[in-house]
């Protein structure tokens, strides 16, 4: 087992779990950190595709990828996690649990 | 310059229709401006383009609208028959118009809509290709609704509702069937020959179909039995809605279509070749007799009037359908007699509608004392359509006769026979009560100046399309009558 | 002026004038002047020059407007009586609440009536025609009398399918002769497969303004109904537009036809006969003499159908057909106008016996007393009684000769039956209604001593006195007797006639429809919101439940999985 | 002067300058709006000059920082890119006009405006670095750019149920975005590049290429909210102020089609998808018809225009299946005209709809009851507006209705007639819906004054949409110009 193949195969569980975790947890921190671990597992991956042939030299553009998606993906759990604060705030609540169609006007 | 006149023709009703959508209700001497200016101009510039065609120079514009596809604006000679029925009439209609919405609500969005059916109209009849027809055929559909429910009531929506239904289903048929023809048989430009009779045979069950498909779909509009459901309850609009409605546009839309269907897209010789046009025959004829024995039944006038409607468009079909020059001269003439002769019916019937409140017939009663001028004109257009010489309507049934003996199918006669004596038993009982009849109400006497029965506004058209109903028969045959200028296309159509 | 404004001024005078009297002002001069729009009629069929045909293209589909021999005499018969009743008839509406109504449909009418007979191609004859036959319903149902309307119901559902059925035979006609002219089509159909198709289709078209049996039936309805000047016109030119029809369009001269030789004579035989029975039998003068002019009818019938038996005699019998409709038209109208005059007849004094006299003069002429042009006409059509297919010529003119016994009785009958009543009259009578009267006596009168200077086309034909008088003394001697024997018997019949028994078919028709119409279906429940339609709600339900996060996991595990297996 | 318009990076301008302006904007909320209205100006000057210079010259591509591909980030301007550039500008400018009179400067609702403008005006720029990005992983930063701004645009009004619909639309973007990302990780696993055209050359048909692209049009399918995962659409559209819902749905939905467009044309045509053709074919007809549906039984305005969008990107999915080899440049013009018709015609309708809303008070359907007098103007505005919506002539959804059904016919898959035409149909039915309530004849008490920046940019757009089609042959032309499809735009049946 190689590590390339070590870290394709976490990096998919990682994902699976949290893709797992995003759709069956109600509470809304918990969406965001199963976001998050969906995140890292594709982080990983990428990682992984960055080993080409028996070089051992890391290929750096998949590590200036994770990067960027690292950075994506800090602002979208602030952004998220402000959304949830200040619905909590709101109706005290900790999930989606609002029924929206009634609630205009 | 002659490039400019097509484009022109149609901005001449679209730009004031657009201007009139936002001025607000109280600017009443602009909107009338406008609307009289822009209907006047149209006028001219139609005479203009008339002797140009008179004179064979044919005018085109072609704007490229995808790859392959463009809008062709053309002014042949039926265009310019359209036109010319369309221009006239709506600049009557838009005189009547003004009297007749005086003082009522929303009259802004009625003329900005009134202004864009005429426009779509007036493409129909500029329409060089089948794509620019369907695309201004449509426009057609969907700027006559705003005027069919204008007036807000229920029933106005429920009417509107119908029409909706029946023109859109129609219009997504005719919609599929010329983009197959397209894919079949490429450009679809108007041509005398008609553009698919070089074909491969193999192609002709496909041919067929599309035929079928483009007719019924045309026929909804035409109003051919049984697509004719939404014409009657149309009905529901104001009297100058519903007068263009039956005369010129909409239903003319669908008649107008067909021919050019039958004339320059398949061509007389390849549909007869196909025996496609024995059916359509059939229809129209069906049409004829359902529609009139229909309107025998009806006690609300517009409602009567419209199934008149209904089976008097079909005399244009089944002019079109026998082939003959001689029937096709009687079935385009209809074109422009039907319309003059239905305008002035729902002219009439408004004026009585607007200035007395009478919808029903047996509140006619001896109506012809209270409003002597707009009864005349009512008696002489339901005289014309009963088809009794020399009004216009006889001469569109004399050569349909004729036509019909020359394609050797002697049972149209029977089909006009039989029309004529319907047509009178539901018009001349009215006739009898607004005559004869004396009256059992006490209408308003006039609150004019001059104890005139009714505004000039809305005494004029009709007296003038009256005029025109005896002009049209009594001088028929005079240069630059109705039937002089169908002829010509006629010889034009089938050679010398 | 050209020929063409001339010719065209003869419909339009009338029509002009109509025109003049919606407009209110003009009104009162225009009422007293109108009788005077049938005058360029009369002059030109007086002037034997005048009227040459002419053709003007642009006029509906072409028109070709002209005066021929058969058209001149017509022309003559038709301006002469509507003049004549257009004087009467300004004093006889004079205090008519409807005078403007009345004057503007017999105007239109009069029009319609002198158009016809100018007529040579098929449109402007049948725009005329058509034009004279509606104006007429007007006039029929004036009085807005129940009687009235109903004759005018009838009339006009006749003249409608007259029409059509004009209309067909003309598109026919057109259609194989290819020709518009009339005098085109009687050369044109001989030989033409239609032809007995176009012949039975004009037959009963014509036939029913000429009141043929079975179609005579709106006949003793409408000319009774109308006001006396308008069944004057009525039955003395307007009948005779009918006759006029069936001599342009048949196959006059060119074609020999046994068949229908045999049934025109036929027919006019029985309407001889039929119309002096049932004239008999009424006690209204004016209904007793629309029977006498469907009896009078008869005879030219009788003329038209030797003529398609004898081709090569035409020439010859044309004239007698159309001196025979002149002398019918003139003296029926007289006598129609007449019956108005009855109240005279109540007076102590000359006047009596002058209204008298007058009276019995047409009475006589109809009769066909020697010295009449009554008798001129009987006798030229009893000279080709020999070309007759059916029955022999002896026969025949004993059955003539009948006929005209069974006349006189009727005119005696009438007068009888107008000196009864004359006493109910309640008719005020003016000078303008005396000149009219006059001037139809003297045109009687005339035609009877002296065709040829009313009518170039009359026969010389001298009248053998006693083949002129049997039927004329016999009748009358009947009449005398009939007034002292039976005066009791016949004075309250009512006799029905075709209309009756047709009313009652239609009636009984209407009944079995309205027994077997179905009862109204149900209607269907509209849907209160259509929005709670079960498909609707269906998919709203669907779409809440798709709303949750998890289902739409699930979704799109699925839409994954799906994708990666495709 | 064509040297000019010629060597200036006009496309790139198009992303910074938006971008920039975003910050500056953020910076001086005072001058927030004067700052977006001069960016709105310049854009669409921005995007003539990059047509003209690419009409003028070849397609254009740009590496940032000069790195060459595969480590610099490729930007391209090919007809596609420019296409919707032009058309972002022209949405995004009247948009902006309507939000200057939407968000007044003045007024308890400052706060709105001042996050307004600076999220707009990021997330344009977003949407525009998304158009002229050439590689796959710049593609998923600018989307998710777009979809940031987007989280914060739907929940700038503050209440629950926008915070709620924003949070729900982030977690599903986010779902979406990270299954495309591990399909671009397994696609540069192999190929070691991630630049479009440079895999769309080197790419085979193997299993993993395979489940790579599984992956990633899963995600953007979730993205463009395609039936059945159209869920998050109706509320996040509805539950933002009018111009966000017309930045929604006009421009923000087409971001994640533009992407699978690209993939479908450009990256993986070599692989066999014929079967996913018609999985997303049968999927886009399922949602024509829900949507339609779904839009016939709102009560609400904003509602009903949103299920309206739910049906329209059914067709845009049509395109799939509909494009074989001899009819894939109809499908695919098809395609591109439908998302220019669409954006102009929804946004038209959203900025109604907000109008009515403002004007009325709710944009309940039976708030409408005899508002064509009144605000007849809008209910004109609306007409001209569905028209496209409807796919009635000269609009531009007539055209590309027209296209899809030629590509059907020739390509022999007539079972997309029936659900093109009563797509149509209903469509026409729940807009006469609209409008009958619109015409009905009742007296309403007076409506307050309709601001002159709400009326006339719906007007201007909705005109633009409905006679688009007599002025798509250029914008089509352009399309086709670099495009990945070769083959008459018209077919016509073999002979």
């Amino acid at each position: 087992m190689s590590p390339a193949l070590l870290y394709t195969g976490s990096g998919i569980i990682l994902f699976s779990i949290g893709l797992h975790a995003l759709l069956v947890h109600r509470h809304l921190l918990r969406k965001i950190l199963a976001a998050n671990i969906m995140g890292s597992g594709v982080f990983m991956v990428f990682i992984a595709m960055g080993v080409h042939g028996d070089s051992g030299v890391a290929d750096p553009v998949p590590q200036a990828m994770v990067l960027t998606g690292i950075v994506v993906s800090l602002c979208f759990t602030a952004v998220a996690i402000v959304l949830a604060v200040r619905l909590n705030k709101l109706t005290g609540c900790t999930t989606l649990a609002v029924d929206e169609e009634s609630s205009i006007d | 310059m002659s490039d400019l006149i097509l484009p022109a023709i149609l901005l001449s009703s679209l730009l004031p229709g657009l201007i009139i959508f936002t001025l607000p209700e109280e600017s009443v001497r602009l909107r009338t401006t406008l609307n009289l200016g822009g209907a006047v101009v149209k006028l001219l510039l139609v005479a203009l383009l008339f002797f140009h065609v008179a004179k064979r120079e044919y005018t085109e514009l072609r704007l490229p609208l995808l790859p392959d596809m463009e809008l062709v604006l053309r002014a042949d000679a039926l265009s310019l028959l359209f036109l010319i029925l369309s221009a006239f009439l709506w600049f009557l209609t838009t005189i009547y118009a003004i009297g007749y919405l005086e003082d009522s609500p929303n009259r802004s969005r009625f003329f900005g809509f009134f202004s864009l059916c005429v426009s779509a109209t007036t493409g129909i009849a500029l329409a060089g290709d089948m794509v620019t027809f369907v695309i201004f055929y449509e426009a057609l559909t969907i700027s006559t609704y705003p005027l069919v429910i204008h007036r807000g009531t229920p029933a106005a929506l429920h009417a509107g509702r119908i029409y909706l239904a029946y023109t859109l289903g129609g219009g997504v048929v005719l919609f599929i069937a010329t983009v197959w023809l397209r894919a079949i048989a490429g450009p679809l430009d108007f041509s005398p020959d008609g553009v698919v009779a070089s074909l491969d045979p193999a192609l002709h069950g496909s041919l067929t179909i599309i035929f079928a498909l483009l007719i019924l779909s045309l026929g909804v509009k035409a109003a051919l039995v049984p697509l004719h459901i939404w014409l009657p309850s149309a009905m529901i609009a104001p009297a100058p809605v519903s007068a263009l409605l039956h005369a010129v546009a909409v239903v003319k839309a669908g008649a107008f279509g067909i021919i050019r269907v039958i004339h320059d897209i398949f061509g007389i010789g390849f549909s007869a070749e196909l025996n496609l046009l024995f059916p359509l025959a059939l229809m129209a004829a069906f049409t004829i007799i359902y529609g009139s024995i229909r309107a025998l039944s009806q006690n609300d006038l517009k409602r009567r009037l419209a199934f008149s409607t209904v089976s008097q468009v079909s005399y244009i079909l089944l002019g079109v359908a026998m082939a003959t020059p001689l029937a096709t001269i009687g079935g385009l003439v209809h074109l422009v007699h039907q319309g003059v002769m239905k305008i002035t019916l729902f002219f009439c019937a408004g004026n009585l509608a607007e200035t007395l409140g009478i919808h029903k017939i047996d509140e006619m009663d001896g109506v012809g004392r209270r409003m002597p001028w707009t009864m005349a004109a009512f008696t002489v257009a339901a005289l014309g359509m009963i088809g009794l010489p020399p009004l216009a309507g006889f001469i569109s049934k004399w050569y349909l006769g004729l036509g019909g003996l020359a394609a050797g199918q002697p049972w149209v006669i029977i089909v006009l026979i039989g029309s004529t004596l319907l047509n009178a038993s539901y018009f001349l009982p009215v006739l009898h009560r607004i005559w004869f009849v004396p009256s059992r109400q006490d209408w308003p006497s006039s609150t004019l100046r001059d104890g005139r029965e009714t505004t000039w506004a809305l005494l004029i058209p009709p007296l003038i399309t009256a005029m025109l109903v005896v002009m049209l028969g009594v001088l028929a045959h005079s240069v630059g009558s109705a039937l002089y200028w169908v002829e010509l296309i006629a010889t034009r159509e089938y050679g010398p | 002026m050209s020929p063409a404004i001339v010719l065209l001024l003869i419909p339009l005078l009338p029509l002009l004038t109509a025109c003049a009297l919606t407009i209110a002002p003009l009104r009162r001069i225009v009422l007293f002047s109108a009788p005077l729009a049938a005058v360029p009629g009369l002059v030109t069929a007086l002037l034997p020059e005048a009227g040459a045909p002419v053709v003007i293209p642009w006029l509906v589909i072409g028109t070709h407007l002209g005066v021929d021999d058969t058209g001149r005499i017509f022309l003559l018969l038709t301006a002469l009586l509507w003049l004549a009743a257009g004087l009467y008839a300004v004093g006889y509406t004079k205090n008519s609440p409807q005078q403007v109504r009345f004057w503007i449909f017999f105007l239109l009418c009069m029009s319609g009536n002198l158009g016809l007979t100018l007529a040579l191609d098929m449109i402007s004859f049948y725009v005329f025609f058509t034009l004279m036959n509606f104006a007429a319903y007007g006039l029929i149902i004036h009085d807005a009398t129940p009687f009235a309307l109903r004759a005018g119901r009838i009339y006009l559902w006749l003249v409608i399918i007259g029409e059509v059925l004009l209309f067909a035979a003309l598109l026919l006609a057109a259609w194989i002769t290819e020709s518009m002219l009339l005098s085109d089509v009687a050369g044109g159909l001989a030989n033409a497969d239609a032809m007995p198709l176009i012949l039975g289709l004009l037959l009963v078209a014509l036939g029913i303004k000429m009141g043929v049996i079975p179609l005579h039936f709106w006949l003793p309805l409408a000319h009774p109904a109308a006001p006396l000047p308008a069944s004057a016109v009525l039955s003395g030119a307007m009948i005779k537009a009918g006759l006029l029809g069936l001599l342009r369009l048949f196959p006059l001269g060119t074609a020999t036809l046994p068949g229908w030789s045999a049934t025109l004579i036929g027919l006019g035989l029985l309407m001889a006969f039929f119309g002096i029975l049932m004239g008999l039998l009424q006690n209204q003068p004016k209904t007793l003499l629309a029977y006498s002019s469907i009896s009078q009818i008869g005879f030219p019938l009788i003329a038209v159908g030797l003529g398609l038996a004898a081709p090569q005699q035409w020439h010859l019998l044309a004239p007698v057909v159309g001196f025979y409709a002149l002398h019918h038209g003139l003296s029926k109208g007289a006598l129609f106008l007449g019956v108005g005059m009855a109240g005279q007849l109540n007076t102590p004094t000359l006047m009596r016996y002058v209204t008298f006299g007058g009276l019995l003069l047409p009475a006589l002429t109809l009769a066909g007393a020697p010295l009449t042009s009554g008798a001129l006409a009987k006798t030229g059509l009893k000279s080709f009684l020999a070309q007759s297919p059916i029955l022999d010529e002896s026969l025949l003119a004993i059955l003539l000769g009948l006929a005209a016994v069974g006349t006189t009785l009727l005119m005696g009958r009438l007068l009888i039956l107008l000196w009864q009543q004359a006493g109910s009259s309640t008719q005020a009578i003016t000078k303008s209604m005396w000149s009219g009267l006059s001037l139809l006596f003297a045109a009687v009168i005339l035609v009877g001593i002296y065709p040829e200077m009313l009518t170039s086309s009359a026969p010389g034909i001298s009248v053998k006195w006693f083949d002129a008088l049997w039927p004329v003394a016999g009748g009358a001697l009947l009449a005398l007797l009939g007034r002292y024997s039976l005066r009791n018997c016949v004075t309250n019949l009512r006799v029905g006639d075709v209309d009756v028994l047709l009313e009652a078919l239609l009636r009984r028709l209407g009944e079995i429809a309205a027994a077997t119409k179905l009862p109204p279906l149900p209607q269907l429940p509209r849907a209160a919101r259509w929005q709670n339609l079960p498909l609707l709600l269906l998919l709203r339900d669907t779409e809440q439940q798709l709303r949750q996060l998890s289902v739409a996991g699930v979704i799109f595990i699925l839409l994954l999985l799906a994708l990666l297996l495709l | 002067m064509t040297e000019l318009i010629v060597q200036q990076q006009w496309f790139l301008w198009m992303t910074l300058l938006p971008l920039g302006a975003a910050v500056a904007a953020f910076l001086a909320p005072r001058q927030a709006h004067w700052i977006g209205l001069v960016t709105a100006l310049l854009l669409p000057l921005c995007a003539l000059a990059a047509i003209a210079a690419a009409t003028l010259s070849e397609t254009q591509t740009i590496t940032a920082g000069n790195w060459p591909t595969p480590l610099g980030i490729a930007l391209r301007s090919d007809g596609l890119a420019l296409v919707m550039l032009a058309v972002t500008a022209l949405v995004g400018f009247i948009i902006s006009c309507y939000a200057l009179g939407y968000f007044p400067v003045r007024g308890h609702h400052q706060s709105r405006a001042r996050y307004f403008w600076p999220l707009w005006l990021f997330l344009w720029g977003g949407c525009n670095a998304l158009f002229i990005s050439g590689d796959l992983f710049n593609l998923y930063v600018t989307l998710e750019l777009v979809t940031l701004a987007s989280v914060a645009l739907i929940a700038l009004e503050g209440g629950k149920a926008a915070l709620a619909a924003a949070l729900r639309y982030l977690f599903i973007s986010l779902l979406g975005s990270l299954a495309y990302l591990l399909g671009v990780g397994i696609l540069y696993g192999t190929y070691a590049t991630v630049d479009i055209i440079l895999l769309g050359d080197m790419l085979a048909a193997t299993r993993l290429n395979h489940a790579a692209m599984s992956l990633m049009i899963a995600g953007l399918v979730l993205k463009s909210a395609l039936f059945p995962l159209h869920f998050w659409l109706p509320q996040a559209h509805t539950m933002a102020p009018a111009p966000v819902s017309a930045v929604l749905s006009a421009l923000v939905v087409k971001c994640a089609y533009v992407i699978l467009l690209r993939l479908w044309f450009e990256v993986f045509p070599a692989l066999d998808t014929i079967a996913i053709g018609h999985l997303l074919g049968l999927l886009g007809s399922i949602a024509i018809i829900w949507g339609s549906l779904m839009a016939l039984r709102q009560e609400r305005l904003k509602l009903l225009i949103a299920y309206s969008t739910v049906a329209q990107i059914g067709y845009l999915f049509l395109v799939f299946p509909l494009a074989h080899t001899e009819t894939m440049a109809s499908a695919w013009i098809g395609g591109v005209l439908l998302m220019m018709a669409h954006a102009c015609g929804k946004a038209a309708m959203f900025m109604v709809a907000g109008t009515i809303h403002h004007t009325a008070g709710s944009d309940r359907i039976s708030r409408l009851a005899g508002a064509g007098g009144p605000i007849g103007v809008l209910v004109v505005v609306f007409t001209l507006a569905a028209g496209t919506i409807i796919g009635l002539p000269p609009s531009g959804g007539f055209f590309a209705k027209w296209l899809f059904i030629n590509a059907a016919l020739v390509s022999g898959q007539w079972w997309y007639l029936p659900i093109i035409l009563s797509g149509t149909l209903l469509a026409a039915a729940y807009i006469a819906r609209v409008l009958g309530w619109a015409f009905l004849d009742v007296k309403r008490s007076s409506y307050p004054v309709i601001p002159w920046m709400m009326k006339w940019p719906p007007l201007v757009l909705s005109i633009i949409a409905l006679l688009f089609g007599l002025i798509a042959y250029e914008p089509v032309q352009l399309a086709l110009s670099g495009a990945p499809v070769s083959s008459p735009v018209l077919v016509e049946f073999g002979p």
